[in-house]
């Protein structure tokens, strides 16, 4: 697959959140405030690129040479914990401000199933080192996109009359389905016509 | 909008008079249903709101979208979700952020996208029998790109009527009017304008539909910016790009043919216009039109639906509250725009 | 004791209360063998960690406690997983990433914390079985419902010249496709989670601080 | 030449001045009792100086001064004293009154008043002299006078406005006080400037007033006053003080400060004949013009009417109530506030009083938002009135506030271009009190 076509298959045709609803809880979580979401929709992005990144390597070059391929998601999981922690210190060390803003979420977003989800799409689709990176990186934008817009929508919402029973977290399934149900429009079809 | 329903009642007129008894059974299950489903859970939330005209004009406008051939539980479905799910989960008229009526329309386009896409004749203007079983742009979209056609030279070529009126017209205009700015017009064209061809019930007379237009600029119901940035944009990128997927270079779309077809007319005046899902200022209205268009415009040259607009249009709806916080106007005697808190 | 076991089942379910460990009850619900299969893996990862967990919290230091539980819950998982791939291999390839993504579910992971750390082996495990079957039937829920109207059908394990298909008379003549699709299952849980917040009369989305955990 | 005007916002709603614009004014006849509230501006009550069964005499001093921020009043018409009450005014202000029953003679009406040589007399004078007559800004803030200007002395004044512009629908009192006594308050314009020294004064009309800025032009070159008077295209609210500052002088009231922030003074124009009454003619401030229109009045007019005189007497003056009135505003069909009892009395800010027909109103059904942004394109001030609204309903008044809620000048341009009838001005309005700051945030 090309370089285009992996982007827009993580940012449209395949968002991680609307079509293989990964990563759905920081979604619900995170987007009351449009700023805490873009926040927390960049320390993903960061997360997902380097920890695509990092678990190519860690497959290429100890994994399997050494035929430990099944304990992937044991090293998977630990290594990318041990990344957000790591990067965040980083963050704190060399840009404070930032790390106010984004770098505090990185942590968090370490033991997040759309972060491992990524990199086990990424290994099963066997991608080399750059679209491993691009695709974490696309991947990362597409849940930041839909972040900050639910976040958005959200924040319109709570001066509306929704009915007593839906406010809060149903209302954010509604929103977040709904937006699903429009992002259907992008499917493999029109990957396939617009980049082969 | 009351108003609006009134403005689109030529149109739906239009579709019964081409299908028949059919078109005014889909329309009339999409309405009754809007209705019914509307006062539930208007009772559900204790509020009275029937006299609004809101649950009336969505479901005409579902009605107005779909094929004539559709099953009747497909309006019904259609209505049941704009109502409840779009409409009143998020606090009835005002709150939906989605408009309900294109999310009906696409809800049961991806769940039933069979019985959507089929088509029947229509008993066109003289009586020509209109080509069973596809609509013009479903018909052009079919066709290979190596075969490098304009689109209504597709549409002659796989035996799609052309009817007297518009041989008649078309000459007309040609020696009259276009001839002495040297341009030909091709036969077809007219016939897609004034409605004579297969089409959901309401999208095929686009002659009927911006005559309605007229009332609702005139009333300043709708205002020209989501309309305009929605065309130009739409214009623009097919003339440039249009021709590509039909194997014909850059700048040589077919403007004209694309904008007749697919319910562009019907989406971008009456759909795309509702002041509930798009933007409070006329600079938000530009973006969201614009970027409307340039969505439509990706989807109907790429994607699998040739009826790309309500999809581009509820695509768009999501990020209108960020449209409106971008464009929130500068209050005054502050130095400068305040983004949200 | 009993309440250990009972709390993870409606009172405290983690889908549709507590709103954690969600994306595979959104992602796996289209069949509901698949809901099935990933229910019962979530249950023998959450009882096995809880039961593993309640023994090394007291021997672990605090600081290295979460990613030691990490460890240990994608230790079960890749069993699970493994064990699935062996006996189970079209249930694995239906569920795809989402068995070794039964290592970040937020579920297993929050029971460890909050829970099983805390308390003896033997209420780390009723909570873990509690917690477990509540998921179970959670998933099993959604996807019934999405199944049905969605498919319309229901499909359960396979034996002999069985497929395991269940059609549902009328509905598997037309049924709404969306419902199987992503969309549908955001929505599916959506109304659903309403649904339980007001049998259960209280406040719903007090997780927001369980969330930012996940 | 392109007609001056405020850059955004706005509405050009029907002007309704018609009738009265082209009348001539005249005078009300007196009441028989006057009820003198002594609050009659933005501020602090004066202190009653007169008490129970007191006799006054026309012009006497009935309550002084509290402070800076307050203002004398003089009884309107001579009499007894019959009590001192609590009354409402319009808004919802509370305050008392002195309730004066006519009786005993007229030393001003009808007498040839004396002329002051006000052009000798120096700045202090000046504004003792407007400050002793009670003279407040009659249109804009409704602050005293004195506070009004006093703000300049710190800063240069470099522009002085004269607000004709008048653009809220009915009104036309200023209209024809320009036209009949052009040269009372181009007198009482001179007077201003001299206290308060501005080095340009520019008299600002909207254009469809052609008779007022024909004899103002003519006046202006025949008096040698220098200014100029500028055409202002019609647009609601333009007599607003921040949006009349822009339309003139490009400047920008920063956000809770007032004209002498950017170096500018507006006055009314029934303001400044009320200067020059005070300063020249020695008359304190016991009078004032009137609209009185409304399709339920049968005689719309024009009107100068003693301060304190009941609404009730004034609009039987006029030929009482053609039809059953839905509402009874006082102040402009915009910005003015309904009452309910016709007793309530005519003050020194009260600028019509309208008897509006139900035709006159629009439905009083309040139908769902529909964000149409209607709201948000006609607000002169950049807000977002209908957030605001549902903010308020939703009860977080600290967010409002944040989308600035106190920049809210309740013109009323939201409320009256609404499809939905939602009423934006009552509840902002009503928040805005609510929130603290109170008033209008000056």
């Amino acid at each position: 697959m090309s370089y285009v076509g992996i982007i827009l298959t993580f940012v449209l045709v395949n968002n991680l959140v609307l079509t293989y609803l990964l990563g759905v809880c920081p979604v619900m979580g995170a987007s009351r405030r449009i700023g805490s979401s873009i926040g927390l929709g960049l320390a993903t992005t960061l997360v997902m690129a380097t920890g695509a990144l990092l678990t190519w390597a860690l497959r290429t070059w100890i994994l399997a040479p050494l035929g430990l391929l099944f304990l992937q998601t044991l090293v998977f999981v630990l290594a990318i914990l041990a990344l957000g922690h790591y990067m965040e210190r980083l963050v704190e060390a060399v840009a404070p401000a930032l790390h106010r803003s984004v770098g505090k979420y990185l942590p968090i977003v370490s033991t997040n199933c759309v972060v491992l989800g990524i990199a086990f799409v990424a290994a099963r689709a066997d991608f080399g080192p750059i679209e491993s990176l691009i695709a974490g990186f696309s991947g990362g934008v597409g849940v930041l996109g839909v972040m900050v817009v639910v976040a958005a929508i959200r924040e319109e919402l709570e001066t509306e009359a929704v009915p007593r029973a839906l406010r809060g977290m149903p209302v954010a399934f509604l929103t977040t389905g709904l937006l699903a149900l429009a992002l259907l429009a992008f499917d493999q079809v029109f990957l396939q016509n617009l980049v082969g | 909008m009351w108003i609006v329903t009134l403005c689109l009642l030529p149109g739906a007129g239009w579709g019964v008079y081409l299908y028949g008894t059919r078109a005014a059974l889909v329309l009339a299950a999409a309405i009754l249903s809007a209705v019914v489903f509307e006062a539930a859970a208007a009772r559900l939330a204790s509020r009275v709101t029937l006299r609004d005209g809101s649950a009336v004009l969505c479901g005409l406008l579902i009605g107005m979208s779909l094929s004539p051939a559709v099953p009747l539980f497909i309006p019904v479905v259609a209505s049941a979700f704009a109502m409840f799910v779009v409409k009143w989960s998020f606090g009835g008229l005002g709150g939906n952020w989605m408009n309900p009526a294109l999310a009906g329309r696409v809800f049961v386009a991806f769940s039933w996208p069979g019985a959507m896409t089929t088509w029947p004749a229509p008993r066109t203007l003289d009586l020509v029998d209109g080509l069973a079983g596809a609509t013009p742009l479903s018909l052009v979209k079919a066709t290979a790109p190596e075969r490098a056609q304009a689109p209504i030279a597709v549409l002659r070529d796989a035996g799609y009527p052309v009817s007297a009126f518009d041989t008649e017209v078309t000459s007309w205009l040609n020696v009259n009017v276009l001839g002495r700015a040297g341009v030909n017009l091709p036969t077809g064209y007219v016939d897609l304008f004034v409605g004579n061809v297969a089409g959901s019930i309401g999208e095929a007379s686009a002659l009927l539909l911006l005559a309605g237009t007229i009332f609702l600029f005139a009333r300043r119901i709708i205002t020209w910016h989501v309309p305009a940035a929605f065309f130009v944009t739409f214009a623009v990128c097919t003339r440039v790009f249009g021709g590509l997927t039909a194997g014909l270079g850059l700048f040589e779309g077919d403007v004209l043919f694309s904008v007749l077809t697919g319910g562009f007319v019907l989406a971008s005046f009456y759909m795309a216009t509702d002041p509930v899902t798009s933007p409070l200022t006329g600079g938000g209205m530009l973006i969201y039109g614009s970027v409307a268009g340039i969505i439509a415009f990706v989807l109907r040259a790429y994607g699998q639906f040739p009826e790309s607009v309500a999809l581009a249009i509820i695509l768009v709806n999501a990020v209108v509250p960020l449209i409106d916080r971008l464009c929130r106007p500068r209050r005054f005697g502050h130095r400068e725009v305040r983004h949200g808190s | 004791m009993v309440r250990d076991l009972t709390r993870g089942i409606f009172r405290e379910n983690v889908i549709f209360v507590t709103l954690i460990g969600l994306c595979p009850a959104l992602a796996v619900t289209t069949h509901v063998i698949n809901a099935i299969g990933l229910g019962a893996g979530v249950l023998i990862v959450l009882v096995a960690s809880n039961v593993s967990v309640s023994l090394l919290g007291r021997i672990v230091a605090p600081r290295i406690q979460y990613p030691v539980f990490l460890g240990v819950s994608a230790l079960f998982v890749t069993i699970v997983d493994l064990t699935m791939q062996a006996h189970l291999p079209g249930l694995s390839e239906r569920l795809g990433i989402f068995v070794p993504l039964i290592a970040v579910n937020c579920a297993v992971l929050a029971r460890a914390d909050v829970f099983a750390r805390q308390v003896v082996p033997a209420r780390a495990l009723l909570d873990g079985l509690g917690f477990g079957v509540g998921f179970l039937l959670s998933l099993t829920l959604i996807a019934l419902i999405r199944e049905v109207l969605g498919s319309g059908t229901v499909t359960l394990v396979a034996f002999g010249d069985f497929d395991g298909v269940f059609a549902v008379p009328r509905m598997s003549d037309n049924p709404a496709r969306v419902m199987v699709l992503a969309p549908g299952a955001l929505l599916t849980v959506g109304y659903l989670v309403a649904l339980f917040s007001r049998f259960r009369q209280g406040p719903v989305g007090h997780a927001a601080g369980a969330e930012d955990q996940a | 030449m392109r007609r001056l005007t405020f850059p955004r916002g706005g509405i050009v709603p029907p002007d309704r001045k018609h009738q009265t614009g082209r009348a001539l004014l005249w005078n009300a006849a007196i009441p028989r009792t006057s009820i003198v509230p002594l609050l009659q501006h933005s501020g602090e009550p004066a202190i009653a100086c007169v008490s129970r069964m007191d006799r006054v005499r026309e012009g006497m001093l009935v309550g002084r001064a509290a402070s800076s921020r307050s203002a004398n009043v003089h009884a309107p018409i001579p009499g007894v004293v019959r009590e001192i009450r609590p009354v409402v005014l319009p808004g919802g202000i509370s305050c008392d009154a002195v309730v004066i029953d006519m009786d005993g003679e007229f030393d001003l009406l009808g007498k040839r008043a004396e002329v002051r040589d006000w052009q000798s007399c120096d700045r202090r004078t000046l504004s003792r002299l407007i400050a002793e007559h009670g003279v407040v800004d009659m249109d804009g803030s409704r602050l005293p006078m004195p506070l009004s200007y006093g703000r300049m002395d710190h800063r240069r004044c470099d522009t002085l406005i004269l607000n004709g512009c008048e653009s809220e629908p009915y009104l036309s009192g200023d209209h024809r006080t320009m036209v009949e006594q052009v040269s009372s308050v181009l007198t009482g314009l001179e007077i201003v400037s001299r206290v308060t020294r501005p080095s340009r004064i520019v008299i600002a009309v909207e254009s469809n007033k052609p008779d007022a800025i024909s004899a103002l032009r003519t006046a202006v070159r025949s008096s040698g006053l220098e200014s100029h008077v500028v055409r202002l295209r019609v647009r609601y609210p333009q007599g607003d003080e921040r949006q009349l500052v822009k339309a003139v002088t490009g400047r920008e009231i920063p956000s809770g400060g007032v004209a002498a922030d950017v170096g500018c003074m507006t006055l009314g124009v029934t303001t400044a004949r009320a200067v020059y009454e005070a300063v020249v003619l020695g008359i304190p401030l016991i009078e004032r013009v009137v609209t009185v229109a409304g399709r339920a009045i049968a005689e719309e007019a024009n009107v100068k009417v003693r301060i304190g005189t009941p609404v009730g007497d004034l609009i039987e003056e006029c030929g009482g109530f053609r039809k059953t009135p839905m509402k009874v505003v006082m102040g402009g069909p915009m910005t003015g506030h309904t009452v309910t009892d016709l007793r309530t009395p005519i003050t020194k800010g009260t600028r019509a009083v309208l008897a509006l027909t139900a035709g006159e109103i629009r439905g009083a059904r309040t139908l769902p938002c529909i964000q149409c942004g209607r709201c948000v394109t006609s607000c002169p001030m950049g807000l977002d009135p209908t957030r605001l609204y549902k903010l308020i309903e939703h009860g977080d008044l600290r967010r409002a506030a944040s989308e600035g809620l106190q920049d809210c000048t309740e013109c009323g341009a939201c409320g009256y271009i609404c499809p939905s009838r939602i009423p934006l001005v009552r509840q902002l309005r009503q928040a805005k009190i609510r929130h603290g700051d109170g008033g209008s945030g000056e």
